[in-house]
């Protein structure tokens, strides 16, 4: 029992950690707010290549064979930079696509070459797209259910988003699903990996906090040692910390098909959901008026976190189905 | 201990009333710009030709010369005529409540024969210069400089956060005159006309898309040594008189227009469905708890308000209490907005405008300025420990 | 339009203060920890001959002839001072004898003669009994329903309470009322006079953790010089001016018969509650270890305030009642 | 990262479940005094004589120098066993969580083989003189005096919140030994007995009705200076060793007895009915949202707690992680038990005992103590904030 990374997977967060500081740097990104297509076709090329999306596929599927337990590990550090792109709804099609046996889409969707947005029911045949742009799949997902439908001649109404980073748009789609599954692990998988992207944006909030506690001064002395200041920081990282090993324990039960795996993987989204919109918002009050531009990072994480906590069903669904779930 | 209106604020109530229903503009603001400057300012004259500009303002400077109380009735009747604008949302918001009253109570007959006039008239926007990127919460460690030479003051140095000093005649500024003294000792304020050579101003981009803020540069700016409000090196004083004031009334207008807001969220929760998806959304108890809570404290602002007005009444100045109802709005404002985000369902994630009708995810995004914006709320809490409570300071 | 006590008023208050501290000073009292009459006959008819339960009856029913306004003073003062006995019960019902026009039964009560103690129905003719102890008399209270009971020959069941100072029973009572009346003027002071009281005990609650911050030493400073607990005090300030204000301004509204009487009186309620939860648990924590112990007074406030929450009626209805009032 | 036990780790789990069903009391632990002293002395006689008392303790001192996880292993099954009493709830805590682990560390050999055996057999009971009224917080500005004559110090002065000291034969103590070094440099840390001259034990009621707190009092007491652990004057490091320690795995026994609680507390919101009559309180959506929220907090502390005995067995010596969870847990604890307040309805008034089936308003009034005990949240948050986080100190 051990609830923290082996080599192997240090060296995967690196290589992670260091390709979204390079390729996906916010400043860079911050030139494509508000369009429909924020990651460039190159760029998602080159997380095709990186192996991101096939991580947790099979080898007998041509993934990379790893396992629920490394994908969480890259949507934590997805979450940490704030990286935008439709990297959920991607790597759930490709298990879809693998659970169907469609392989020649697998292989499309783990090379890059299609696209997959991320569909969210709303009303009847009515969803909620986010990052269509460039996409001619999308994956729709509904507790255990999940289909990949074909946008081809679909129209999207663009809305503008919260969030100018995740493309918003809705359309109604009546085609038959490409394919289509009915699999609990579905929605595990899904409530896992959000939960890590929001766990890596609460780690991410706490960090930039602390970080600005050492570095401003102000009073003539840094910020951070302002109880104030200090007892927030404080009580970001707990959040973090928390939400973390929540996650990643969550990932470890639904690996092992643990009995408990349901309860684990909705009081991990439950707990990072939460940490996530509290750390965010107070990151950008320990930030003062700085915080409060545009230009810094931390209003990306605010609508970053209020994006994720409604990403695969509302808080209110993931709070009631850890209240329905078996303890044990 | 009564709530009675005199015959004479009962008649002012209904006058407001009237006119506000005859006169109040029925079109939107316009959101940024040289037509903005033009909406407010046609909105200051209209004011002033109504005789409401200046309310509590001294007759003798052109106000009314009214009391707190009609001042807050003014605003309550304001919120009552479903205006299309937020009252204090005006680029004439500093030349009401800082920049003109900050002359009435310190400046020299020549500076409130020259400006007054034109603050109540709507012929001049005044913008804030106090706060600095190197200074943040702590204001005093101002480092603007401004070298006496001959009758004129160089000013040289960065002021940020100033809002529509990208559409500002005149701005009320705080310089260092004197970097030898301790630190509150050595500063000065001064009008600045934000057209002199030499100024810059560069709008900053806020997280709610509001482009108001702007940073302001000074290289060698001159600035007429009569331009000095009270002593020089005295600014620090000049600066609390206004701050004191702006404690006291001019928040008024934001509370009155919150419990608007609370009440137009509550409208929305009957009509919204809830996130089960099976009742409205003010049936779920979670929602409902916080609804009657934000409706609870809203009132409570309201009687804190006429409770501070009752102690100005009494004492002549406003105290220190002030900041206890700035420190509670501030968060309670935000509170109402996070609220919001929990009722309006996947409408949470579509963006809409900062003011409006119905509009909710942008003044949430705005939200977060309420805790930041003049002082953050360390500053608020260590200021009423310290001042009202006489807590030791650190 | 004024929020502030006048002279007259000030007067009252500061009369009301120097008996409360001197005839009801909580180190004397607990000695009488969990007995079933804590207030002694000799003492509840000091507080008859102060005029305290008459305050707001008119003069012509043989009450002192002042309003609602000074009642809520009073109990605001009782809270501050956590004052058990069964103030509420005997004010009630002394308004609602003289509603009946039971001049006798009102003279009994105002003169301390005869005691009353607060029924809250809990389910059918059962009743929640407090202060029952020396009383025949118990005041029954619902919504705008309130009724005068005989407790001659009721059996009480002596229950545990969680506030040693406020005793507990319950009884089942089927005799008829003595009177009764269905009048909202009833439940419009049955708020203000609980708001009141759960005001004044937030703001005491705040003063006193002031004054340890003022006070006591560690680390070489008063603890008061600490952000953390200036801040918290701060807060506790903010939530007991909030209260104690609004509260006087329900009251007014009442006495003053406005529309929107309900609304503050609800509003009242639902803060002045909040408040008192908030600073009485907050002031044990600010206080540390001497907080937690028995001879410090901390948690007679914690106990006091959870029974007020739950005095003529409990958080939730009063919630409810809030919303449902109108603005106007 | 695996949730893997070993083979060994299961036998081991196998192996507690069996004993704990076969061997656990099902009488009530006595509330107090020598009865409670006997009932938890026999308990620990009954664990040694069974092979689970010092499970994570060293061979060569008895224990079965098992691992951490397996420590943990052990509470999960204590809890799951549904037993009578709380595990840390006994006068046997000091003895096997402070002193004990003290003495392996730190103790000479003449020491470790006197008391290490005794403490467990269950034939002594320890108890902790650490804080001292003056001092709180501040825990190392401690006052009482200690002066050496001859082989022997002499103690004079006052401790407090000591657990259980009026049934303890020995006692941890901090005493001042150098008064003119800096606070930490000149305390030594010296066992005590509880039966020598001079010592008067007074008990101290709390809020929640407990009477085991105990002042000390210390007049002229002699303690052969063979009972100072560790070097003379160097009693603050001594104590920190045991305190990380302390954070380390003494409380997971009350993290895993709070997992019970919020089951409990969740069954208990199941039955009853909501406040407003009309449902099954879980269906109040505060309720439930805030039920779901501490089922998530206490899984969330399991994860912690899990992810520290990983670093742990790394390191070899708890990290500062641990102070995180204590500050967690402290709350959350509180959290449960106000939640509980609003769930039972008018049973919040009705006061019950501290410990039991089904109780809840005593165990409410002992929450007070979990963000004060063994230093408040404020001492927890700035040893957070400096020692993990690494901000600078004030």
């Amino acid at each position: 029992m051990d609830l923290l990374p082996t080599e192997e997977q240090l060296e995967i967060i690196g290589t992670v950690k260091a390709q979204l500081e390079s390729d996906f740097s916010l400043n860079d990104l911050a030139e494509r707010d508000g369009r429909d297509q924020v990651i460039d076709d190159t760029l998602w090329q080159r997380c095709a290549e990186l192996g991101w999306f096939a991580l947790g596929i099979p080898e007998e599927d041509g993934g990379v064979g790893y396992s629920l337990v490394e994908e969480a590990l890259l949507f934590e550090e997805v979450g940490a930079h704030a990286t935008p792109g439709p990297f959920l709804a991607t790597i759930l099609a490709a298990h879809v696509a693998a659970d169907c046996g469609e392989s020649e889409l697998l292989g499309q969707i783990l090379s890059g070459e299609r696209r997959v947005a991320l569909a969210e029911p709303e009303d009847g045949n009515q969803y909620r797209l986010t990052d269509h742009g460039g996409a001619d799949l999308a994956l729709a997902i509904s507790g255990s259910r999940a289909a990949i439908l074909d946008l081809a001649g679909v129209e999207i109404t663009p809305e503008l988003s919260l969030d100018p980073l995740v493309p918003l748009g809705t359309a109604s789609i009546d085609s038959d699903p490409l394919c289509a599954v009915d699999d609990p692990s579905i929605s595990l998988r899904a409530s896992v990996l959000v939960a890590a992207e929001l766990a890596g944006i609460a780690r991410a909030t706490a960090e930039q906090s602390t970080e600005y506690g050492k570095d401003r001064e102000q009073f003539g002395r840094p910020v951070g040692s302002f109880q104030a200041l200090k007892h927030r920081c404080a009580d970001m990282a707990v959040r973090a910390d928390a939400a973390v090993n929540l996650t990643r324990l969550a990932a470890l039960s639904v690996v092992a098909g643990h009995d408990d795996a349901e309860f684990q993987s909705e009081a991990a989204r439950v707990l990072a959901t939460q940490a996530a919109l509290e750390n965010t918002t107070w990151n950008v009050q320990n930030h003062g008026g700085i915080g409060f531009t545009w230009e810094h990072t931390a209003h990306r994480y605010v609508t970053r976190a209020q994006f994720r906590a409604r990403t695969a069903g509302t808080p209110r669904d993931h709070r009631a189905a850890l209240l329905g779930a078996s303890a044990t | 201990m009564n709530l009675d209106l005199t015959a004479e604020e009962q008649a002012f109530r209904d006058e407001a009333s009237t006119w506000l229903a005859e006169n109040l503009p029925t079109e939107e603001r316009p959101p940024e710009g040289a037509e903005m400057r033009a909406f407010d300012l046609a909105w200051q004259r209209t004011l002033f030709d109504g005789g409401w500009a200046g309310i509590n303002w001294p007759v003798e400077y052109g106000g009314r010369g009214l009391s707190d109380i009609q001042q807050m009735i003014w605003y309550e009747e304001f919120a009552k005529a479903d205006p299309p604008f937020t009252l204090n949302n005006s680029c004439t918001f500093v030349g009401n409540n800082h920049g003109g009253p900050t002359l009435i109570l310190k400046g020299s007959d020549e500076q409130k024969a020259e400006h007054l006039p034109k603050i109540l008239k709507g012929e001049a926007v005044w913008c804030q210069g106090f706060s600095e990127p190197g200074a943040g919460s702590d204001l005093a460690s101002l480092n603007t400089k401004a070298v006496v030479d001959g009758d004129e003051l160089v000013v040289t140095g960065q002021k940020t956060w100033t809002s529509y000093a990208h559409v500002a005649d005149l701005q009320e500024l705080l310089v260092r005159t004197d970097s030898d003294a301790p630190k509150h000792k050595g500063i000065s304020w001064v009008i600045c006309d934000m057209r002199s050579p030499g100024i810059e101003v560069r709008e900053i981009e806020t997280m709610s898309h509001v482009t108001d803020f702007c940073e302001v540069f000074y290289d060698e700016v001159r600035i007429p040594l009569t331009n000095v409000v009270g002593e020089i090196n005295d600014g620090w004083r000049v600066a609390m008189s206004t701050l004191s004031f702006e404690r006291g009334t001019a928040f008024m207008a934001d509370q009155v227009e919150l419990a608007a807001t609370v009440e137009r969220l509550i409208a929305e929760a009957r009509e919204r469905t809830s996130a089960d998806g099976r009742r409205p959304a003010i049936e779920d108890e979670d929602i409902a708890k916080r609804l009657s809570m934000a409706r609870a404290e809203v009132t409570a602002l309201r009687a804190m308000t006429i409770a501070g007005i009752s102690r100005t009444a009494r004492t002549g100045i406003p105290g220190p209490e002030g900041s206890m109802i700035r420190l509670f709005h501030g968060e309670l404002h935000q509170r109402i907005y996070r609220l919001a985000m929990d009722i309006v369902g996947a409408e949470a994630l579509r963006l809409t405008p900062v003011d409006g009708e119905g509009v909710w995810t942008g003044p949430y995004l705005q939200s977060f300025a309420y805790t930041i914006g003049g002082g953050t709320t360390d500053i608020q809490r260590n200021i009423v420990g310290e001042r009202v409570l006489g807590l030791p300071r650190q």
